[in-house]
């Protein structure tokens, strides 16, 4: 049996068809999971979507921090559970205090969507382990609040432990410190990205198939364990 | 304005059916809203008495120019008569959108409308809810939404107010479908100081449903249920029917009514997602999304199209403000709405349903038997009328025509006649200076503020020539949507200018390797009132409705936006044309950009000497006159086999089509798609090859194994092709044989500096 | 230097989609008690010298967008 | 009913492009005597019925997010 992993629909998620699509091509067998069911219903692994939950009206990822489901994640987040959050998953997850820092309005104030080239700086975690050190990868970034901040203190710990996943080449797309595009927590088992890997895994419809990896890691991950 | 400065001449209690057939002799102000001595005569005939002051705002709005389409009806029956025979129209013109089988089993439904005026006075919200509304109707039709597209002419790139209504607007389009999750698939962005008071703003959207799911928006079944969904109704948009204010309003609140509405696209998101599950699970027997004119317009259409009573107790709809009267409500343009007809018995599931996503849901009335609107308030009707006297039986206008006095002079000022460049530094510098005009330039300043990514099917967006969609993961089937636009062909030959707009869509659809089939159109133009105006309207309606017959492609449906001027100049008259392709298998496409080294150009279809109205007379020379290229709808169709056929047989390795700033636009366009160079060597005169907007045009690129077969190809299809150079994926420039050789560098920094240099 | 903070709202009958979301997530995140939230903006603007009429201005044409939003200009100290 | 108002601006040391966009605009508008602006959001809350603490919580984990934001609360008349 091929594992299973979760991705979670807010009101207002956006991007759960494409984590669910990107799951299923990385063999892995996609679960629908919703915001209220505190159940996570046996999943391996658990993707928080990009998109607009509650229309980011208030801040991108306070409201749906709250939810019952993600009171479930923190806790099996905290005990190892793998779990992605893409764009608005990353700031759910800097909301919920899984990640440190948070994610500001982009620097030139607008939303901005190109074909974005990375380097990933980290393969000891969950969902960058297939990638080599150092591999540059293109993938879609589009967001309105990218902008990774943190404390001056914060950033050089992140830098001195290795959490900082993947940073932004050539021009930084939307002012983020150090130029992150990624980060993980000190167990490598929880991750935030803010560009897309879930739009670059078909050549069909994506700049490139380089987002496939993160899928293909965390599957890995899953069956060596 | 009478009734604005001295409201307590009307009357002071609540206008009820039973008060208005007791004083028939009370004034009311039905001038100040919009109706006519003769309007207001047929609606006391129609009722048999004085309207109660809601149906008077009622009659007002729904018999208004944007509601009743009163003075382009007559024009507008053309797209069915002349609509070709074809078997891929499952609805046609009348219902929300028009619906096309594209087979698998699946059918789409899409639509262009405008939201022009708003967008001047306050631009962000102006255009989210533009998008917002024909959203709605897309939806409206049983289908999922899965594309947006936006078509856009702002007036001079230059003039200090351009700035602000571009920034609005385009973050406006931005916020609202990117929260959506709606791919932005293309659009049009065009500067022409015409528009300088008076955007427009169109908004096209795209969906898919399975075909046996198509919901119409007929109320019809005694007993069952009329249920309101999705956002409060509050005080917006009443625009007209604000004159009917009462005392509740205090002394000089009325700068304070808003005619501004503010887009909420989080609950539009939820609505599409708890509509499309009551639509999976069968429970809608008839659906109608609330748009202009609001409930008015739901209610009576919903029960017109029934051939339906209908009840409605005004007080359960869920209001902003508690001081609403029932005019408001019935006027009310608050968003995110949708009127939904349910059964008795399924109502607690409808109910489940909505609650299940967060969106309200309220029963506010039912349908009943013979044919009067009753809508009552705390009981009292307020409203008894025949549905099909609001929604069907407007007032129809023939309106005066008069060919504009100064057409002769302006079609006699060919740009044939203006001073060319001569050398080939001339031709470079003109070159630079046109790719670099805001018309012509890179438009990724403003495509990058939209999602083109989400839902994960998106196989070409900008800047493509159209956006296709994959339908099917399993079958591949897809879709391909462009919209055009031409108002200074349109100025000059308002027939024609419309038959050009239809096939440069048809071509960018067809470049791409999709079979086009069917039209939506939104027609900007300026006053009805205005003779020389609605000349241009008549010309240009029958110009498209027979271009629609010769390609085969019926309109299956549209917008007409009028009163767009600056001051009392209308803007050029601009048909905004919309063309649907599809693809059996979409991993055909043909994608735009050169990539292979050694791929050989052609250049397909005929040249010549034609410069009136160009992008060239226009930039280099500000000049508008003469006549636009020739329309050949035969050749037009041939071009579009060839690439067709082409895409079927993988034939060709990249197309793009010749259109405003001719071949050197396109050769500049291909080349830094990927950054590649091309080595182009003319025959005819360079400035002419280079320059020329004749039509039926397309640069193709060819594999040299391939070329034999596809000259072939060309010649059984009757297409002309003209080889003219190869790509060079080394030299990183263009060069132009004999003339000139330009970096790519130094293509792009003209290319892509001037929208940040003017917007940011 | 004097602090000036300028106070921008929404006028009380245009919808507040932003404030509304908000309002409607409380009870379910355990906050009861509260009926209506708005959102709007506080601008913070340190001045060397400005006069009441400039402030205006600025607070009608950039700050607040006065088709849709209400305005008010305190000092600070 | 009462209202409170809670202020959250963000933290001095974390950049606020939306400020620096205003306060760059500013000269070629022609005011001049303006040398910084910071924007923030303002929230009006009309409650029933909330006991300080609540409030505190709501600001702390809600409306503000401390890792970059802070926050000051007001009654109002
Ligand atoms: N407002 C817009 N929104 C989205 N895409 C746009 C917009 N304006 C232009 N585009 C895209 O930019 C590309 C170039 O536009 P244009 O030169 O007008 O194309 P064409 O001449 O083929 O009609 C196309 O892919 C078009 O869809
Ligand atoms: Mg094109």
């Amino acid at each position: 049996m091929s594992p299973k992993v979760g991705v979670v629909t807010f009101p207002g998620s956006l991007d759960d068809r494409d984590a669910l699509r990107a799951v299923r091509i990385s063999g892995a067998e996609p679960i629908p999971l919703w915001h209220k069911d505190a159940s996570l219903h046996g999943v391996d692994a658990v993707v928080l979507p990009g998109g607009f939950s509650y229309g980011d009206y208030l801040r991108a990822g306070a409201i749906a921090r709250f939810s019952p489901v993600m009171t479930t994640i923190v806790e099996q987040a905290r005990q190892g559970l793998p779990v992605l959050g893409i764009c608005n998953g990353f700031q759910v997850l800097c909301e919920a205090h899984l990640l440190p820092g948070a994610l500001a309005r982009n620097s030139h104030l607008h939303f901005r969507n190109r074909d974005q080239r990375l380097r990933i700086e980290a393969t000891n975690t969950s969902w960058t382990n297939g990638y080599s050190a150092g591999q540059e990868i293109v993938i879609p970034v589009k967001n309105g609040e990218g902008r990774y901040v943190a404390d001056e203190r914060t950033l050089d710990e992140l830098e001195a432990r290795g959490q900082i996943v993947a940073r932004y080449l050539g021009s930084n797309p939307n002012g983020s410190l150090r130029d992150i595009a990624g980060i993980s927590n000190e167990a490598g088992n929880v991750v935030g990205v803010m560009p897309h890997p879930e739009h670059a895994v078909e050549a069909l419809t994506g700049p490139s198939t380089d987002g496939l990896v993160i899928f293909t890691s965390v599957l890995r991950k899953l069956v060596a364990a | 304005m009478s009734a604005s400065q001295a409201p307590g001449h009307l009357a002071p209690v609540l206008d009820t059916v039973s008060a208005a057939t007791n004083s028939p002799d009370v004034e009311q102000p039905y001038r100040e809203l919009g109706l006519a001595d003769d309007e207001y005569a047929r609606v006391r005939d129609i009722l048999g008495r004085r309207p109660t002051q809601t149906e008077l705002a009622m009659y007002s709005i729904m018999w208004s120019e944007h509601c009743s389409y009163k003075s382009s009806k007559v024009h507008l029956r053309q797209f069915g008569e002349k609509a070709p025979k074809t078997d891929v129209l499952l609805v046609g013109m009348g219902e929300n959108a028009g619906v096309v089988d594209v087979g698998d089993g699946m059918a789409v439904t899409f639509k262009v409308e405008s939201h022009n005026h708003p967008s001047y006075i306050e631009p962000y919200q102006g255009a989210a809810t533009g998008v917002g509304g024909i959203v709605r109707d897309i939806l409206t039709m049983g289908a999922r939404p899965i594309a947006v597209m936006d078509p856009l002419r702002f007036g001079a790139a230059d003039h200090p107010d351009t700035k602000r209504v571009v920034n609005g607007v385009v973050a406006g389009i931005g916020g609202y479908g990117n929260c959506l999750g709606l791919p932005n698939i293309g659009g049009e962005v065009v500067f022409d100081s015409s528009y300088q008071g008076n955007p427009l703003v169109n908004a096209l959207c795209v969906g898919v449903m399975p075909a046996d799911r198509i919901q119409l928006s007929a109320a019809k079944g005694v007993g069952n249920i009329v249920v309101l969904l999705g956002a409060t109704t509050g005080r917006a948009g009443l625009g007209g029917v604000s004159v009917l204010a009462s005392a509740s309003f205090e002394e000089g609140a009325e700068d304070a009514r808003p005619t501004v509405q503010v887009g909420d696209p989080f609950t539009e998101k939820l609505l599409i997602e708890s509509c499309l599950e009551l639509f999976e699970q069968g429970l809608v027997v008839g659906i109608q999304d609330l748009g202009g004119a609001g409930l008015t317009c739901a209610t009576t259409e919903t029960a017109a199209a029934g051939r339906s009573g209908m009840r409605v107790e005004l007080s359960t709809v869920p209001l902003r403000e508690a001081s609403m009267e029932p005019h408001e409500i019935l006027a009310s343009e608050s968003q995110e709405r949708m009127l939904a007809i349910v059964t008795p018995e399924n109502l607690p599931k409808v109910l489940a349903i909505a609650d299940k996503w967060g969106v309200l849901a309220t029963a506010i009335g039912e349908v009943t038997d013979g044919d009067r609107l009753v809508i009552t308030w705390h009981g009292d009707p307020v409203v008894d009328v025949p549905p099909r006297s609001l929604a069907d039986e407007g007032p129809v206008y023939h309106r005066p025509m008069a060919r504009p006095a100064d057409q002769d002079e302006l079609n006699s000022q060919h740009a044939e006649r203006l001073p060319r460049p001569r050398t080939g530094a001339e031709l470079k510098r003109t070159l630079l200076t046109m790719i670099a005009s805001p018309n012509l330039c890179d438009k990724s300043w403003i495509t990058e503020q939209y999602d083109r990514y989400v839902l994960g099917n998106t196989v070409l967006a900008q800047p493509e020539d159209a956006g296709v969609i994959r339908l099917s993961e399993e079958s591949y089937r897809g879709i391909a949507l462009s919209t055009d636009g031409n108002g200074r062909y349109t100025k000059l030959d308002p027939y024609a200018g419309a038959q050009l707009a239809l096939a440069e869509a048809y071509r960018n659809v067809a470049v791409t390797g999709a079979r086009p089939i069917a039209v939506t159109n939104c027609l900007n133009f300026g006053s009805p009132e205005d003779p020389e105006v609605m000349w241009q309207f008549a010309q240009a309606t029958t110009g498209l409705a027979e271009a629609c017959q010769t390609l085969r492609t019926p309109v299956t449906g549209g917008n007409v936006s009028f009163y767009n001027q600056t001051g009392d100049t209308a803007i050029h008259p601009t048909p905004v044309i919309g063309v649907l392709g599809v693809f059996d298998d979409v991993r055909q496409r043909t994608p735009m950009g050169l990539r292979n080294n050694g791929d050989v150009l052609f250049v397909l279809g005929t040249n010549s000497e034609e410069l009136s109205g160009s992008e060239w007379a226009s930039i280099m020379h500000n000049h508008l006159g003469g006549r636009p290229p020739r329309v050949d709808l035969a050749r037009e169709e041939a071009l579009a086999n060839v690439l067709i056929a082409g895409a079927q047989e993988s034939l060709i390795a990249a197309a793009h089509d010749l259109s405003g700033g001719g071949l050197a636009q396109a050769l500049v366009e291909s080349c830094l798609r990927y950054n590649v160079g091309a080595r182009v060597r003319f025959n005819e005169d360079a400035f002419l090859a280079l320059f020329a907007e004749s039509t039926a045009r397309a640069l193709v690129a060819i594999r040299p194994a391939d070329v034999k077969q596809f000259t072939k190809m060309c010649e059984r299809f009757g297409v002309r092709s003209t080889r003219i150079g190869t790509v060079d994926t080394s030299s990183k420039a263009l060069e132009i044989a004999g003339q000139f050789s330009v970096s790519l560098d130094e293509l792009r920094a003209a290319f892509e500096g001037t929208l940040p240099a003017l917007f940011n | 230097m004097p602090r000036v903070v300028v106070d921008v709202m929404l006028k009380p009958e245009i919808a507040d989609p932003q404030g509304q979301a908000i309002a409607n997530a409380l009870p379910n995140l355990g906050f009861t008690g509260v009926s209506s939230v708005r959102q709007g903006k506080r601008f913070e603007l340190e001045v060397e010298s400005i006069d009441e009429a400039q402030l205006q201005k600025l607070a009608d044409t950039l700050l607040a967008n006065p088709v849709i939003e209400t305005y008010s200009i305190r000092g600070q100290a």
